[in-house]
């Protein structure tokens, strides 16, 4: 801890890639980046990571797709995307073009799915590496989804570490599970180099004048403010069981809106953070975090981020 | 005959507005002026009929303040531009905490929005074109900005189609002394925000308190009746999907050009979270369509090309 | 579906118990009743549903003890009680006096622990029945919560059974699990009659300027409106799922803070609702929420709410 | 010596109360009173110094408003009590959502409380019993109360102290024309709430911006020592728990009767979800002590019960 009063030095490490700074955007909240051109500057974030990119692709659920709920939301976009082969033709040259890490994120119905993409996606130029979305169903196991089932996703991890090489690659967890510490090692295990966490709890909105639900797909992820205890106490316990030991950085997010949020996943043990749900109520949320983030720093006396990274008092 | 208005998206913005004025409509609605300065001044002069804002009906800078967690998107009812500002007027519905959020908002209070959004409606090239122009309910404001702006191009055959449930919940200002009840299907300059392009306008409600009684899309259709066969108006529409949907046949069936306004569930607003879908068709043959975002590629969209669920 | 305007039949069955209406209150959030009194006509409820007691007194954990989330709130009471002793010969004779059904909700740390604490209470007149609070750490088992692993979970519940003989015995599932139909399955083939769920999610607090947990128990349990949407979900699955075909009632809850609220989860497929932290904010919502139901009813041309439990469009 | 004073819980209850005045006190607080009349005014009319409410900042009739999502508890500053309404009044610092959307109240708005709520201060038989009153910061308030009703059942040796960090930040109304600095150790009537009971106080800053420099236990101390050996007053104090300590130990050296009013954060604020637990002694030899309810045990307790932390 020392007393200066210099620009503090914001850079993280993932897994050997290192963003300028600790705020990322979350996958399918930010779309493609450059809709949020006019909104934010996107030159300043750490990292960008993709919406979810499938083999083909995916016109998504029918609507209702959202809903807003007490200090949350649900979704049930259900993957929508342009498939593979338009991204790498269309999408990825105007992603090169932005100075900053690249994550692409990864969804597939079968395992040979993940494999075809990230297979494809590892042979691209300029990406700092893959996220995997593991809360899909898996349709060949009677569609449980992939990253509940530690023997699963391990094997899913595995397979995909095979095809991509060294390239970096961080593996998104999911909340819905009873014990995140298993599933977090079994990615660990398997050859993740980074953890994201959390993705959605699945939850329900009912119309109770119609009796009917909400969403065309019945169910949808939640998010927002509203799962941020949840989330960070996931981040904690999954930094101090398993990250920490195994050299393993972990992204936190969840319900993320300010920056005084993202400090407190950052002391539970992320060295970055992403950010979804604020994002859609105001993209320059995005670049106010990381001011404040520096004026925590200074504030506090620390000169580089990385010393405050699980510092939380044990 | 249809010219696309290219929009500068580099114009659009997130901004403060504050308000100017907030005043009550019927039972059910309120209208707020909002203005804005600067860059959000210069983004809204160019704003195109059709096209809405996503305001923040909370202390967005506030991180404590969560609910309602998303924006509102409401469509803009009318601008006005002088040198160095931009008012920008929007009337809306009561209904859940965002609008009665809105609603308490006092003059000179700041609101947050994002604006302006989405692609409006497309002018046709010639002032010598006839207009229609259909709004129901909370459809009815985009309209009046579009009557203003066509009047301002020159357009002087514009005549607007106003539905509500009753005579209470129209979604606009009734000025009741001119209003002949007897002429109820010929148009008149009864509504101040029709009036102010000098629109003249027929009202139909459901229940008959004010105007002829029943669909709008009935009203229209008995007025497109007593017009000689070469009157061939453009549609617009702005309301609920079944008005929106009758209209759509109507015109198809007339042959006439009809764009809609529609509405969707929207989270952001702005392209990146893809709620907001509706199937289009993307050719003649294609019956199914496929999913179209309503807040960036619409909201107005040709007729013809929307599949109705 | 009929007309009528009379006042609706609001009776519902918990497994041989008949409550007056669906409204109940929620384990410890309403202490031993009494002390609402003052804030709501405690008469017209439901049932009533006591805070967890356990064999011995507990202090509960050291201060603070609760703080508000987004929408929620965090709880570590540490389930303080005056333990079985004292609650039988000071608490039971004043709530036997109210005239209603009342649960009594057991938890312990060991299963001979709820099975002593359960077979004194099944000696005991007056009472409804019992919860079991299984959200508890098996200190015999590493600490693992005895309601996330179904063999445990069954086994208990089986154990309790055998001492409580015919005594309506309620299951209070924990939602920080994998799949809620795995543990809902093993308490009912246990012989649960009632499912009550969920029970609040595990969650945690940091204050980002001292770097320090909020909570002196580090952890707690998130509870409110913020959680509503996954709550709804776990009822409506174990309804579809295992309730329904099985004959069992659901007590749905979480999140519940008005009419529309208790509403969704009736017709996602709970018999009654409890409401917990609604309760702390405003004890009278309890009554509102029994007036609120009976109002949808008459509006809907429901004659009684039996008609209209499970009724969400498939 | 010390009268138990029996609350009646049967005048607690949940009601609707008018705001009638908001105002700025220096930068930090805000003074607001509400209107109660029927059961809620005969309720307030029998509130004790020490009771606090809970008081509901956000409108706790609407589901759908949820932030804050928890009443925020307000000690009673005083109560003006005509025959058919009871004026209460609160003094709080702004902070979060809660006392934030408080300080927006205006008059005629309606504000839903729980209270009179918890056990107060326990006033001593005898009117000639000397009584020395310690507040600091948003502990200053519950003392104004107390002034009042020792001076309205005939005590009249009642010496308050204040304390806060500095001048703007006192929460209280100084009125700074009376106020002689030199004389800064010598009770006087200097601050508006103090004085509306004619207690003479004395202030202490932490940067001595305002009367005596340093604590408000130290400045108590330098009073007693100038007062005779015979002079045993009743300590009364409510403020950080830092101050609260000290004063307790204080009282203990020069073996004074001490009740020190203590603050917890609370949930429900009225016994039901054991949030707000202190450690109390349960008679002398008991160091450890065991959980009490703060909101309903007390706040207000016997300083020689309190386990400090
Ligand atoms: C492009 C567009 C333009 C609109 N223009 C206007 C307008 O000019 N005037 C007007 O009164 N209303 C307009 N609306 C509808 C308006 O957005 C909703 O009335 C408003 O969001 C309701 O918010 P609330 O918090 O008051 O009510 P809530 O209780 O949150 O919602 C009430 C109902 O409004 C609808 N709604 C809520 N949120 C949205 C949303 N994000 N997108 C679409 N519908 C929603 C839903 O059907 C919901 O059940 C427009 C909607 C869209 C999509
Ligand atoms: C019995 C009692 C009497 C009180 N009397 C007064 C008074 O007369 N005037 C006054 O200004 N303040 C008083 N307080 C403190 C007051 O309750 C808090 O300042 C208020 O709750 C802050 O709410 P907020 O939303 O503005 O801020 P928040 O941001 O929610 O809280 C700010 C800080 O206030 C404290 N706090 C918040 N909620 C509570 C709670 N439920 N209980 C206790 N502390 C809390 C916490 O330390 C928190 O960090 C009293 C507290 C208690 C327990
Ligand atoms: C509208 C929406 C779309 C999302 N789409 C994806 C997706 O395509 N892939 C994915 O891995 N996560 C997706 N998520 C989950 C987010 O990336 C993030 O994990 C989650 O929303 C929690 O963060 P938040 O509370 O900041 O939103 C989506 C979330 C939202 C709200
Ligand atoms: C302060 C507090 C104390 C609680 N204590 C208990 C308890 O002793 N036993 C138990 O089974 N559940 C306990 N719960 C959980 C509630 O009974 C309920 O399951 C949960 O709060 C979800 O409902 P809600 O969102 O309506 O509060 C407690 C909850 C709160 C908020
Ligand atoms: S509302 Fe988000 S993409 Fe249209
Ligand atoms: S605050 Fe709930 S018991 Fe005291």
């Amino acid at each position: 801890m020392s007393g200066t009063k210099q620009q503090p030095d914001l850079s993280t490490a993932l897994g050997g890639v290192k963003p300028a700074n600790p705020v990322m955007t979350a996958s399918g909240t930010c779309g493609y980046a450059f809709e949020l051109g006019d909104f934010v500057d996107l030159s300043r974030l750490g990292a960008f990571v993709t919406k979810s990119i499938t083999l083909e692709p995916r016109e998504g659920n029918k609507p209702q797709r959202t809903v807003e709920t007490a200090a949350g939301m649900l979704n049930a976009i259900g993957l929508a995307n342009i498939g593979l082969k338009r991204f790498c033709a269309e999408t990825l040259p105007l992603l090169r073009q932005m100075n900053m890490p690249i994550f692409v994120n990864v969804a597939g119905r079968t395992q040979e799915d993940y494999l075809k993409v990230c297979e494809r996606l590892a042979a691209e130029d300029g990406l700092a590496g893959l996220e995997l979305n593991v809360s899909c169903p898996n349709v060949k196991e009677g569609g449980i989804t992939f990253g509940t089932d530690p023997q699963v996703l391990g094997r899913l991890v595995a397979a995909v570490r095979e095809v991509i090489g060294s390239m970096p690659l961080m593996v998104k967890l999911t909340p819905n599970v009873t014990d995140i510490t298993v599933t977090a090692r079994a990615a660990v295990d398997a050859g993740a180099d980074v953890l994201s966490l959390v993705n959605t709890f699945t939850g329900m909105a009912i119309d109770a004048e119609t009796r009917r639900c909400v969403l065309g797909n019945r169910t949808g992820g939640l998010s927002g403010p509203a799962i941020k205890p949840i989330a960070l106490y996931m981040v904690h316990r999954v930094y101090t069981e398993v990250a920490r030991s195994n050299g393993i950085a972990l992204v936190g997010m969840g319900g993320i809106a300010c920056a005084t949020d993202a400090l407190e996943f950052i002391l539970a043990g992320a060295s970055a953070v992403a950010v979804g749900t604020a994002v859609l109520a105001r993209p320059a949320v995005l670049t106010e975090i990381i001011d404040g983030v520096a004026v925590y720093l200074q504030r506090h006396g620390y000169s580089r981020l990385q010393d405050i990274v699980g510092s939380l008092e044990a | 005959m249809v010219k696309a208005q290219i929009i500068d998206q580099r114009q659009r913005g997130e901004f403060e507005a504050i308000v100017v004025r907030q005043a009550h409509i019927g039972t059910d609605h309120q209208t707020i002026i909002l203005r804005l300065n600067g860059a959000g001044g210069a983004a809204f002069a160019q704003a195109q009929p059709g096209q809405f804002v996503q305001l923040a009906c909370r202390d967005i800078h506030n991180p404590r303040s969560v609910a309602p967690l998303l924006r509102r998107p409401l469509s803009i009812a009318g601008i006005r531009i002088t040198t160095d500002q931009t008012e920008v007027q929007f009337i809306f519905r009561l209904r859940g905490p965002g609008t009665q959020w809105l609603g308490h908002r006092r003059e000179g209070e700041l609101v947050n929005l994002l604006g302006p959004l989405g692609r409006g409606f497309r002018l046709p090239e010639s002032g010598e074109q006839s207009v229609l122009l259909l709004g129901g309910g909370i459809g009815l404001p985009p309209m009046f900005f579009l009557a203003d702006v066509l009047r301002a191009q020159g357009f002087n055959q514009v005549v607007g189609f106003a539905a509500a449930r009753s005579r209470e919940s129209l979604t606009a200002t009734f000025e009741r002394d001119t209003y002949n009840t007897t002429r109820c299907t010929e148009p008149q300059l009864v509504l101040e925000e029709f009036n102010r392009s000098s629109t003249p306008c027929i009202i139909a409600t459901d229940d008959g308190s004010l105007g002829c009684k029943g669909s709008v899309v009935a009203a229209s259709e008995a007025f497109l009746d007593r017009q000689p066969k070469e009157y061939k108006p453009l549609v617009c529409a702005c309301g609920p999907q079944g008005m929106l949907r009758a209209t759509a046949e109507l015109a198809e069936k007339r042959d006439l050009a009809c764009q809609v306004c529609l509405e969707e569930y929207m989270a952001c607003g702005i392209g990146v979270c893809q709620s907001c879908v509706t199937r289009l068709r993307n050719g003649e043959d294609d019956k199914e369509g496929s999913y179209k975002l309503v807040c960036s590629h619409g909201p107005v969209f040709d007729a013809r090309r929307v599949v109705w669920d």
